[in-house]
Parts: structure tokens; sequence; C-alpha cells
């Protein structure tokens, strides 16, 4: 057994096939994939039912994830890994890759947080949509990336990740473009599509090296055989993986699509931009737990990535007015907290998973309550726009409130259990990431805190002919339930069920130390103080001052720093996009006069050759007939050379 | 009797009528010149149709003959038809197939 | 039913039409000659697919419906047509794309120099010929046929393309010819160096493979075939012939040209140049890498900087032919097989790219991008096709292109880091190339030029349905094609005398662990 | 040899004189002396055949035709001593005398052995035996020569054929159109006044006087006045003048 343990020090993914309800695992896909290709290719002969089709598959979905999961839980926890084998994909060599699907504990919550929050939102966006004449096809899509999503975090194997990595990514590029004849929503749909297809870099290159290293990508070869690989190799996959869900996950260097993929419809935005696609990079950190356990130097540089992107999102949502990209500057913010928790090994992944289960809870919650307002306000996404909607729509006030205090870590609310954990975890790993993940959730406090006040209190600033009203119930009812979820998610960690649940796949969790011997009780005061703290510098600021319509221009040079998104965008524009606009018409002129003007120039000179050479065709017979004869005396004189010479 | 003075009058002549050829415009002195480097040749032949002591030089001379007489009455026909047209006997005014 | 000439009866079966074509009197009008062109196509496919079943993956024969017949016995040629896996992925591809073509192209045909008919007639003909290429096991034959094709194309272009069509098609012409001739100096070579061998002159590729060229002649010979198919696969630096013979050909000439004739090729390089000549193959690798990702690169830099739709796809098939070459020559399972599979693939994604952009094109009348603007709104459902077949050309996966790329790079990186980590910046650069282009094109507000445009008609929408299934079943399903071409990558790996690398943790030493 | 060192002299000078000679007819001539001296060359080698056969065909049918051209296409039209192409006469003087040196030198280098000469091949006469061979070893070539002849005489009919492209004009439309000239520009209906009948020797080139005594000019062949060999009216009356003088004992005047 102790050889065993020196062996395996990571949890290995070994499963057994399916049977009885799992084998039903497929059909979880294949629901709302068949809606996508109904409603896709039907064309307009499914306008009439097509939004209730593809609500009808995503709740298909989850009635059957439900089941699935509750089958799990009757199992022994040793036979809780399951496989279906579809067929195999294909084959080069020694590589093969199949197409199975492996259904444990992890992909279980992810298979609810999915289909379940995806449900709400497909239901939600009945109403959402109502008027807009192409919404057949936004469920179209919708079902899509719900597939592309279930293929994600069911795959058993690394290609079958990056199926589902580009599927969402794709369903992601045609939702952010949905209304595409905005300009500004296509240009964002391709910048999120092209910044992801350099975290594909990551993906395809970190498969291929898992490949070269262990001769398969599925996971239960390489979970078997990564404590046999050498540590360059294991850093080497994991900064690749790291890459990957950086661009997936919106961490830096790659976050800046995020800001801009709020061009989407907002349901679009809770799903994808905040509860489940964004993610995505977490799900395959924890997921290729059995690499980052085995290699320090790869996690510190996850660490690191958290660390940076938790405390960039904070402060851009502290400055944005555009309701929809303050939260999306927290979401990246919170999925920092996330990326940062799965950088610490097995103490963190649990909590990673967890956090990542409440925020899709409660921020999807916040956006829909977002959009909920947005509905009721013309689409106008400017806070300042904004004030007094409390009485106007009092439904969506009370369940984003839930939101709010979520977010915030108040104790019940789903928030408060995961984020504080991560906390602390932080702190029992290094002081100075436990600091900054304490800073930032008084950040946190601060523009959640803005932009509640800005949104809900204060005095009314809304443009004329604009009457704000509450939502249809089709809308309303998911909010609901969301904030039941976002109010009531921590139960999940009562007794630990999180973690242990996990913990067959993550790996058991060291105990860890708090700094200075603190008891986590002390520790959980702390960080409610910095809240607190957080939320009444806003009201200071923002509470107990008029708020401007127009935003300020005299502003400090961090709040300019902040709306321009810390300059993300500007320094892609000044490093990448212009050198590189200027390389390509560079190139342009090179390829047309380099190269093609070598082949071309090549046949421009025996053209000029020969417009000289045929002058020699004067059309004197006299002439022709002197170089025949100095030809006759040329071979005559070498004849007689050869034979007297 | 030495044959190598006759062909040195053979290879004199032929090399005065190809200069002929080479420096005349009128295209009918032209063909005259044609002619004379023909009977150069034929001379040649029929000397060295006595080295040789064989009629075979002798048959090739008379082919030559035929031929050339073949070749006069074409080019001559060529050479009146041009005149017809463009009023010139010049050798140099026939020159459009060129470049 | 064995011997049945199932190759020859493909190869001669368009030629015939074309010929029965040709013949046609012209006041039958354009209808007939277009129905018969399309019909005689489909009964080719027919064949091919008879043909295809009853290959056999599991022969341990490197050639499959062989024939043989002495030819010229003095040279040592035969008229010898065999496939293996790659060439019968080929035989299939052409056969698949022949109806497409002629139905995309049904209207093409009628404002050109020459009949529609003709134009059709020049469609089957370069069909059968393509066949014989890909079908020929006799380096004589291939090169007549290699050469023959470019009969056929130069008349398609020349004849019904664009403003530029007669410069574009001699252009083209002249390229050809010049790799042509180099290759012929490397064919005659071939015959001097067979003579000298025990077994007398052949051009069989079989008894070829037998013979040991020196170090020094292989490597000139290689060189001689190399430089042919590089201009036609093209690589960079002789690539810039494609972008502007795409410009002016119609689309269904330029999807028969990119799609098949350029196939050629890769081919040529799997078939003659590895198989004939390993020693030299492996000796010119890292220079022939190098080019192959700079073509990647330079292709789609050059794709993202065009303003001009075709020429633009042209330079992606650049990049893409970049991919090609590169997995043929890094020589391991994944590289060959991603590179065999890369040539079924790009010829489908290819095709719906150029039927798709040329259907746009003829409505509105220009191949600028920038001539347009919003056309989503107006024809949704050639903006949807039209994004589908962009996506393959990205290899997005579930799309057929995506599991050649990726084996492609899986190979090119376990070939070298360095290589691997250039080639794959081509992922990103195609999603610039092929988003940018449909974010012109079919985003933002709809532009007044094309307000009035119509969606795809139901011909079209049949022309480019078969093509755009396939990209998904063989993006989830690649088997059947995998199955053929498989055997055929572990024959090459043999002539290269190549092992895959093992993997770095010994598989052995895992049982191990398994057990424990 | 006698017959070789007189005749070879004159043929080269001939030869040369054809190079220099202005006038096509003077060439011709030259080259008629040439063709002769080589016929008697031919008889000197055993070759009467190709003696008889170089005074037939060459000086009597083909010198002919060259003079018949000659004079078809005028006799006095002379070649312009100007070279036209820049250079070429240098060049092809010093092209030829290379050729002819190098021809020259290299023959005389060559040893033709010993002279077997004809007199075994002619022992029954030079044209049985040129026959016998003709009709033997070569009549195949022979049969050609002959469809070659034909064909040459076909092309020289077809190139000298003129088509007549418009109907022959008859004496009744020639009278028709000479009524119309009248009819529409008053051209003189009748025919042209004859020459002047002072026939001291050649009446043709006397025009007739008007009776104004100007000189009619329809009274001579245009073909005269542009040779300028026309009289002119003063050099009539001069030499009407000179008949008058009383020596003469038939001085009528006219």
């Amino acid at each position: 057994m102790v050889n065993l343990e020196a062996l395996h020090d990571v949890p290995v993914v070994g499963s057994v096939p399916t049977d009885g309800a799992f084998s039903l695992l497929w059909l979880v896909i294949a629901l709302p994939a068949l809606g996508a290709a109904i409603l896709l290719l039907g064309g307009r002969r499914t306008d009439k039912w097509g939004h209730l089709l593809g609500t009808a598959m995503a709740v298909g979905s989850f009635v059957i994830s439900l089941i699935l999961f509750f089958t799990l839980l009757g199992k022994d926890a040793d036979d809780r890994q399951v496989t279906q084998h579809l067929w195999n994909w294909f084959t080069a060599g020694s590589y093969s890759v199949n197409f199975d699907l492996l259904y444990d504990q992890l992909s279980a919550v992810f298979l609810l947080l999915i289909t379940g929050v995806g449900s709400l939102i497909h239901v939600y966006s009945i109403g959402y949509m109502e008027h807009d004449e192409r919404r057949r096809r936004f469920f179209g899509y919708l079902n899509l990336f719900v597939a592309s999503m279930l293929v994600l975090v069911l795959a058993a194997d690394y290609v079958g990740v990056f199926l589902g990595w580009e599927g969402v990514g794709l369903a992601s590029y045609l939702l952010i473009g949905f209304w595409q004849q905005k300009p500004s929503a296509a240009a964002a749909a391709k910048k999120a599509f092209v910044i992801n297809r350099v975290g594909d870099i990551g993906l395809s290159l970190g498969t291929a090296l898992i490949f070269i290293t262990f001769g398969s990508t599925s996971f239960a070869v390489v979970s078997a055989a990564s404590s046999h690989a050498s540590d360059g190799a294991l850093t080497g996959i994991g900064l690749l993986l790291l890459l990957a869900a950086c661009g997936k996950s919106a961490q830096f260097p790659l976050q800046t699509w995020l800001l801009d993929a709020m061009e989407g419809p907002t349901p679009v935005s809770a799903l994808i931009h905040a509860a489940t696609m964004v993610t995505a990079g977490v799900y395959l950190i924890v997921r290729s737990n059995f690499i980052f356990s085995l290699t320090e130097d790869a996690r510190t540089a996850v660490i690191v990535i958290g660390t940076i992107t938790l405390l960039m999102g904070a402060i851009i949502g502290c400055a944005k007015d555009d309701i929809k990209k303050a939260l999306a500057g927290s979401t990246m913010s919170q999925i920092g907290y996330m990326v940062l928790a799965a950088g610490l090994g097995p103490a963190g992944y649990a909590f990673a998973i967890f956090h990542l289960l409440t925020h899709g809870f409660f921020k999807a919650n916040m956006f829909l309550g977002a959009g909920s307002v947005m509905h009721g306000m013309n689409d106008d996404v400017n806070m300042r726009h904004y004030g007094a909607l409390q009485k106007a729509m009092p439904i969506t006030f009370a369940t984003f409130a839930t939101g709010y205090l979520a977010i915030l870590g108040i104790p019940p609310f789903a928030g408060f259990w995961s984020k504080d954990k991560i906390i602390e975890t932080a702190f029992a790993d290094n002081t100075l990431v436990g600091l900054c993940a304490l800073i930032g959730a008084g950040v946190t406090a601060f523009y959640m805190t803005r932009l509640m006040l800005m949104t809900f209190v204060g005095t009314k600033r809304w443009e004329k002919d604009v009457h704000p009203h509450e939502s249809p119930k089709v809308m309303t009812y998911p909010l609901i339930a969301l904030a039941a979820l976002s109010a009531l998610g921590g139960l999940l960690t009562l007794g630990g069920w999180i973690g242990d649940w996990l913990e067959p796949v993550t790996g058991h969790a060291e105990h860890h130390e708090l700094p200075f011997g603190m008891a986590p009780i002390v520790m959980s005061l702390i960080i409610l103080l910095v809240v607190a703290a957080g939320v009444a510098v806003a009201w200071q600021l923002v509470g107990q001052r008029e708020v401007p319509r127009e935003a300020p221009e005299k502003v400090s040079i961090f709040t300019r720093a902040a709306r321009a998104d810390l300059y993300g965008d500007a320094f892609n524009d000044e490093v990448i996009i212009k050198p590189g606009a200027a390389g390509i018409r560079g190139l342009t002129v090179f390829d047309r006069v380099v190269v093609d003007g070598a082949a071309e120039g090549t046949a421009t000179a025996f053209a000029s050759m020969s417009a000289r050479f045929r002058l020699l065709q004067n059309g004197f017979v006299r002439s022709y007939a002197l170089a025949l004869l100095a030809g006759a005396a040329l071979v005559i004189f070498a004849l007689l050379a050869v034979n007297f010479g | 009797m030495d044959t190598t003075p006759f062909i040195v009058l053979s290879a004199i002549l032929f090399t005065i009528g190809g200069i002929g050829v080479l420096t005349r415009r009128n295209a009918i002195v032209v063909f005259m010149c044609v002619e004379l480097m023909l009977n150069a040749s034929n001379l040649a032949l029929i000397t060295f149709s006595r080295a040789n002591g064989n009629l075979e030089g002798q048959i090739a001379a008379f082919f030559v003959m035929v031929v050339a007489a073949a070749e006069v009455v074409v080019g001559l026909a060529i050479i009146m038809t041009i005149f017809r047209t463009r009023r010139s006997a010049s050798v140099d005014d026939a020159s459009l197939l060129k470049y | 039913m064995n011997d049945f000439p199932w190759l020859s009866v493909m190869l001669f079966l368009p030629i015939v039409g074309a010929l029965v074509l040709v013949a046609l009197p012209a006041r039958v009008g354009s209808a007939l000659p277009k129905q018969l062109a399309l019909g005689t196509s489909l009964v080719t496919l027919v064949v091919g697919i008879v043909m295809a079943i009853r290959y056999d993956s599991d022969s341990s024969a490197q050639f499959q419906f062989t024939e043989q017949a002495e030819w010229i016995k003095s040279f040592g040629a035969h008229y010898a047509l065999g496939v293996d896996g790659v060439g019968l992925t080929l035989v299939i591809l052409t056969a698949i794309l022949a109806p497409v073509v002629i139905l995309a192209s049904w209207n093409d045909g009628d404002n050109g120099r020459w009949s529609a008919k003709a134009f059709f007639a020049w469609m089957l003909a370069l069909e059968g010929l393509a066949i014989g290429v890909f079908a020929a096991t006799d380096v004589f034959l291939f090169y007549v046929f290699f050469e023959a094709t470019l009969i056929p194309v130069y008349f398609l272009i020349g004849g019904y393309g664009g403003a530029n069509r007669a410069r574009a098609a001699v252009k083209f012409l002249l390229y050809s010819l010049a790799g042509g001739l180099i290759m012929l100096a490397s064919v005659i070579g071939l015959y001097v160096e067979s003579a000298k061998s025990d077994g007398g002159a052949t051009y069989l590729v079989t008894e070829l493979a037998k013979l040991d060229f020196g170090t020094d002649v292989g490597r000139w010979l290689f060189l001689g075939f190399f430089v042919a198919f590089a201009i036609k696969a093209p690589m960079f630096p002789v690539h810039t012939w494609l972008p502007d013979t795409t410009e002016n050909a119609t689309p269904g000439t330029s999807v028969l040209l990119v799609s098949v004739l350029d196939k050629i090729g890769t081919f040529g390089m799997l078939r003659f140049c590895l198989e004939l000549f390993p020693e030299a193959s492996r000796w010119a690798t890292p220079a022939i890498v190098v080019f192959a990702v700079i073509s990647i690169i330079y292709g789609a830099f050059m794709a993202i900087g065009s303003d001009n739709i075709p020429r633009l796809i042209a330079y992606t098939s650049v990049s893409h032919f970049g991919f090609i070459v590169l997995g043929i020559f890094v020589m391991n399972s994944q590289g060959l097989s991603g590179a065999n599979l890369y040539m079924f693939n790009h010829g489908l994604s290819t095709a719906a790219l150029f039927l798709v952009t040329g259907f746009l094109i003829s409505r509105r009348g220009s191949a600028l991008v920038s001539d347009y603007g919003g056309v989503e709104k107006v024809a949704p459902v050639l903006a949807g096709i039209f994004l589908v077949a962009g996506l393959s050309s990205l290899s997005l996966p579930g799309l057929s292109p995506f599991i050649s790329e990726f084996l492609v790079i899986v190979g090119t990186f376990s070939y070298s880091h360095v290589a691997g980590a250039f080639a794959v910046t081509g992922i990103v650069l195609a999603a610039i190339y092929i988003l940018f282009l449909y974010q012109r094109t079919m985003t933002g507000p709809t532009r007044d030029e094309v307000k009035d445009m119509k969606d795809l008609g139901t011909r079209e929408i049949a022309a480019l349905a078969p093509v755009l299934l396939l990209i998904v079943i063989l993006g989830f399903f690649p088997k059947p094609l995998l199955s053929v071409i498989n055997p055929a990558v572990d024959h090459t790996m043999e002539r290269v005398q190549k092992h895959d690398p093992a993997p770095d943790v010994d598989p052995s030493s895992l049982q191990e662990g398994a057990h424990e | 040899m006698v017959a070789f060192w007189i005749l070879a002299p004159l043929m080269v000078a001939s030869a040369l004189g054809m190079l220099f000679a202005r006038k096509a007819v003077h060439a011709a001539l030259l080259l008629a002396v040439v063709m002769i001296s080589l016929a008697v060359l031919y008889l000197v080698q055993d070759a009467p055949f190709l003696f008889a056969i170089q005074i037939i065909v060459y000086t009597g049918a083909i010198l002919m035709l060259f003079l018949f051209v000659v004079m078809l296409v005028g006799v006095d039209a002379s070649d312009s001593v100007v070279e036209t192409i820049r250079g070429h006469r240098v060049f092809s003087i010093l092209v030829g005398l290379a050729f002819g040196l190098t021809l020259v030198l290299g023959v005389a280098q060559v040893s033709f052995g010993t002279v077997i000469g004809l007199d075994d091949a002619n022992s029954q006469g030079n044209v049985p035996a040129i026959a016998e061979i003709l009709f033997t070893k070569y009549v195949f070539a022979f049969e050609v020569t002959s469809a070659l002849l034909i064909t040459a005489a076909l092309g020289a009919m077809v190139l000298a054929h003129r088509e007549r492209l418009t109907p022959k004009v008859t004496q009744a439309a020639l009278a028709a159109q000479r009524m119309k000239d009248y009819a529409e520009k008053g051209t003189h209906l009748g025919p042209l006044p004859p020459p002047g009948v002072f026939a001291r020797h050649n009446s043709v080139d006397t025009p007739a006087l008007l009776p104004d005594g100007t000189a009619a000019e329809a009274s001579i062949s245009r073909v005269l006045a542009a040779r300028g060999t026309v009289k002119s009216v003063p050099e009539i009356a001069a030499e009407v003048d000179e008949l008058d003088t009383p020596d003469t004992p038939r001085g009528e005047g006219n």
C-alpha cells in the first residue's frame, strides 16, 4: 500500500463501464444537439414552436442529469466513475482517440449546473427574446451551446474536451454576434473567437505534448501515468493548459474579449459569460489535477494569473457605468478566485469547483436581473440612467439583492461559504496571495454596492419616455429560482460534503494551517470586516451623493485606467494589431513585388529578350542568307579543324 | 589530269555565287547567282565522278539540273508575280515577313 | 468481378462523356449537355462508391484494383492502374466533387468564350484525367496524366473566367509546365537509372521502389519531383499563380483546381518522393518542414490581407497545403495520417467555400470583400452555409478538417517542438481570416447594393448540401477514410524506415502501476 | 588541261562580272559565258551527256527563261549601288571570302588520290552507261523528278496566271463608252489625230501641227513623250527651214 501511495499521489481515473441508467448518458448531449439541429436546419417552419422545443430539450437534459446524479449517489464511492464508450473517433499509428464519455463526481456537478441553470435561462429567454424575430435561431444556438458544454465536461479524452471547448466557443461566437447587424456585436464576436483561439494554441499543443509524453490523451491513461512523467513535461503541459484556460476563462493576459462579449443578449451573458463557459478553464485545470498536482511551477503560474485577474477584474468593475460590463468585470474577478483556488492544488480544487457552482448561481441570477432591468428600461445599459428601480421592479430587486449578498460573501448566502474558503486556503498557502484575495473581496463589495445603489436606490435619472415595469413571470420565475439557489447554495458544503464528494477526483487535501495560527472563525470575521469596509466606502462615495447622468470627465488616473479596462485593448492594439496590420500590408507588397515579381520578372526578362532577338528577323532574305552562309562557313571550318586540326 | 584545279574552280565559283546572292538586290540577278552556285557544285560532282571512276556523280549532277530547272520555273514565276503586284524586282522590297 | 477494370471505367467514363458532349450538335441547346454531364459524373460516382465498398482495407497488397498492360516497351512504360488507401480517397474525392461542381456551375458556362457544352465537356475530361493521375502506378503514365490535366484547366480558365482570364490561364500554364519539365528531367533520369538495373527499364512504381539509387542520384531525382509537386501544391515561394488563377476562374474551375488538382502535388510527394527516394526525403526533411511552416503562416497572413474573396481563399489553401506538406514530411504516423486525411477534407471544405462565395459573387457581381456587408440579413441560408464552410476551413472540431489538422500538429510537435509551435499559430490566423471575411461580408448593417440579393436556390443548396453533410459526418466519424489510409501510412513509414517515437512514459511501467 | 586553263580565268572573270554588272541583261549574258565554259569542262571530264544537257537545258532553256523575265520586268531595271542594310555588304564580302578561303584551302589540303578516270565506265559510251544507272538504280528518283517537274510546271502556270476579274470589253461596249464620254464630258469622238507627216526619218515622233502652229499633244504616243524623243515644234520648223533652202531640188514643204 505504501508503494501505491508513492506511485499514485494523484487520483487515477479508473472507471467502470456504463450500465442501467448510465446508458442514458449520451442522451444528455444528444437531446440539446438534436434540438439545435432541428431548429437551425428546420428554417422558418419551426418559428412557431422553436423556443418551446429548445427549452424542452434543455429541461429534458436536466431531468436525465438529475436521474443520473441520484443514481450516482446511490452507488459505492469506488464505482462512481462511469465511462460510456460510444465509438472510436480516430486512430493514427499508435494514437487512438475514442468518443468516450466520463461521468464522475466532477462531471456530475457540472451536468447539473449546466443543464439546470441552462434550463432556467432557456425559460427566461422565452420572455426576454419574445419580440425578436429570430428567437427560434437564438434557441438553436443556446441548445448548441448546452450540447457543446456537456461534451466538454463529459469527454473522457483531451481531444473530446477540445471538441466541446471549440463548440462552446462557436456558440459563444454566434450568440455574442446574435445581433450581428450591429457592427460592434460582430466585432466583439470575432474578437472573442480569435482570442479564444490563442488559448486553443495552448490546448492543442498541450494535447500534443500529452500524447508525446504518455502515448495517449485519455484521462484514464494520463492520470495513471502522470507520476512517471518528467517534471519538464508536466510543467510544459501545465503551462499550455493554463494558456488554454486563460483564453476560455478570460484570465490575464487574454481577458479583453469578455467585456466586449456583453454585446450579446443578456441571457447569453448570464449562461455563457458568467455561469458556464467561462468557467471551463477552471474545469480544465481541476480535471487535469493529475498534472497540476505534480508540478509546483505550473501551479505557481496558475496562482499568479488568478491573483492578477481577480484584482484586475475587480478594479475594472469599479469604474464601469454599463451594468453588464460591471458584472463582466466581476465575473473576471470571481473566475480569478476560482483559478487561484485551482492553483492551490488538492487543497483548493474542491473550493474552486464549489465557488464555480455558487458563482454560477448568483452571477446568472444577477445577469438575468440586469436583463430584467434592461427589459424594463428599453435596453438601456447605462446605470447612470437608472436609480430608484426598487419600487418599479420589486421581484427583480429582491432577487438581485440575494445575488448581491451572495457575491459579497455575507453569511449564510452561498458566496460566503465558497469565497471564504478560497481566501482562507490562499492565506494558508502564501500570505501575499491571501492578502490580494482579501483586498479583492473588499473591492468586490465596493463595486457591487455601487451597482446596487446606482440601479435600485437613489433618485430617478430615467430617460424621458422610459416606463420601468416588472418583467413577465416567465422571466421572474427563473430569477426566483436562481435567487433561491444563491441563498441556499452554501448547503452543499454542509459537513464538508462537496469536498468529500469530489475527493476521489481531485485528490486528498492535506489539512492546512492558517498563518499566525488563526482560527477559521477569526479569518471569516476579518473577511467580513473588509467587505463591510468596501460597502461603507461605496455608501459614502455613491450612496450619499447625487449620481451625475453623464460620467464625470475629471477623474483620477486610476478611474481612467479602469474605464479603459486597464489598457488591455490598448496594449493589444499597439503591440499586436497595429504592427500586425502593418506587417500584413508589407507582406502583401512583398508577395506582389518580390515573390510574384521574381516569377513575373523572369517572364518579362524572357519577353524583352525575345523582343530584341526577334529584331534579327528583319525580313531581308539577304540577311538570312548571310547568316546561312556564315553558318555554313562555320560548319566547314569545324569539319576542317576536326579533320586536320 | 589532276582534279584539284577543278575543285578549286568549283569552290571559287560557288563563293562568287554566294557573295552575289548576298550583295545583289535584283531578284533576277540573285537567282542567276543561285544558278551559278548550282553549276559550281555540278562541276565538283562531275570532277569527283571522274576521280572515282563511276557515273554516280554525273547522275547526281543530272538530278541537280532537273531540280534547278524546276526551281527556276517556279522561282521566276514567283518573281513575276511579285513584280506584278509591287512593280519591283528588288528582294529588299519583299521584306514584309518579319518580326 | 475481381478482374473488372474499375479504375479504367472510372477514368474513361467521364472522358467518353466529354467526347459525347462535344459530338452533340449545337442545335440541342445547352440543357441536354448539362444533364448529360451531370449524369455522367453521377454514374462515375456510383462506380466509385461501389469500388470503394469493394476495397479491402485488410489486404496486404500495396495496390488494389490493379490493371497492367505494356505500353511502350523500350521505355518500360506501362498502362498500370491501381490504388492504395491514399489514391482511393482522392479518386473518390474527385468523383464526389465533379457532380457537385457541375451542379453548382450550371449556368457558369453560358457566357464563356465557347459554348456551355464545351465547358462541361472540359470539366468531365478533367475529372477523368484527375482520376487517372491518382490511379496511375506507372511513373510515365502518371506524368502523361499530370501534364494532360493542364489542357482542360487551361481552357476552363481561359474560356470562362473573369476579366484577366487569358493572362491567368497563361500564368497557370507556364508555372505548371515549368514544374512539369523539371519533373520530366527526373522521369527521364528514372528511366536511365532503371535501365541500368538487372530488371531492365521500367516505370512501374512497385518495381522502381525496389531499386537503390545512389545517394547523389536519388537526391537529384527527388528534387526534380519535389519542385514540380511544390509548384502544384502550391508552396511558398512558388504559390503566386494560384491567387491569380482563382481570381479569374469560375468557382467551379477553382474547386477542381484547388480541391482536386493541387492534391496531385501532395499526393505525388507521398507516392513518388517518399516512396521512391526515402533516403533523399529524409535528407530534405528539415528544409521542407521550414518551407511548409513558412507556407502556413505566410499564406494565412496573405489571406488576412486580401480584399478579393477568391484570392483570399487561394491563400488559405496555400496555408492548408503547408499543413499537408508538413504532415507528410515529419514522417510519423500521426503526421502522415493527418496529411492524407487533410487532402480529402481540404478538398471538401475548400470546395464548399469556393462554391458558396461563388454564389455570393455571382449575385453581387463583385469579388471585393469591401463591396459587401450585412448579407446575412437578406440571405440567411447563404450566410449559414458560408459560415459552416468557413468554420470547416478554420478546422473547428466537429468538422472534418479538424482531425486532420490536429493530427498534423501532433505529428509536427512530436517531430520538433519549435516547428509545432510555429505551425499551430496557423489556427489563430485561420480564425482571423475566416471570421474577418465573414464579419465584413455577412454582418453589420445591410448595404444598399445587396439589399435585393436572393437567398440560395434549390439547385445551389442541392450542390452544397452533400459536401457539408460529408464535412460534418466525417468530423465525427472519419473511420471509413482512416481505415483505408492507415495501412497506406504504415507502408510509407516502412519505406522511409521511420518509427513513431515512443512516448516518454514507458507504457510497460504504467501497466505495473495499474495492477498494483 | 589546256582547255581548263583557258576557260577557268574566263569563267572567274565572267562570274565576277556578274557581281558588278548593274544591268540584269549583262549578268545574264555573263552567266551564259560561264555556263557554256562549264559545258566544255564537262566534256573535258568525260561527261558528254551532261555537256549536251548543260548546253540545251541551261544555256538553251533556263537562260532564255531568265532573259524573258528580264524583258518582262524591264531591261533597264538596274540595281542601285547604295546598300540599304547597314554593314551588310562588308559583312557579306568578309563572310564570303572567309567561306571561300576555307573551302579552297580545305580542298587544297585534301588529296583525292589517283584519278581513276571514266574510261571503264564509259566503255559502252557515256549515254548508255548513264541510262543504265538512271533506269535501274535511280529509277525511283527519276520518276519522282518527273512528278517534280510536272508540279513545277503547274505551279508556274498557277503563279503566272492572272484571273480575269472583269468581263472582256467588246467593241460595242467600247463604242458605247466613247459615245457616253462624248455626251458627258465632251471628249473628242473621232480617232486621235495622226502624227505629223513630215517624214524625214520616223514620223511617229513628229507631232501634228494645229492650225495655230502649236503641236497637237494627242497625235503622238505617250510613251515617246515620256522618253523625251518627241520633236518639238521649233525643231520641226528648223528642219523645214533646212529643207526649204534652194540647194535641195525636192524642197516642197508641206
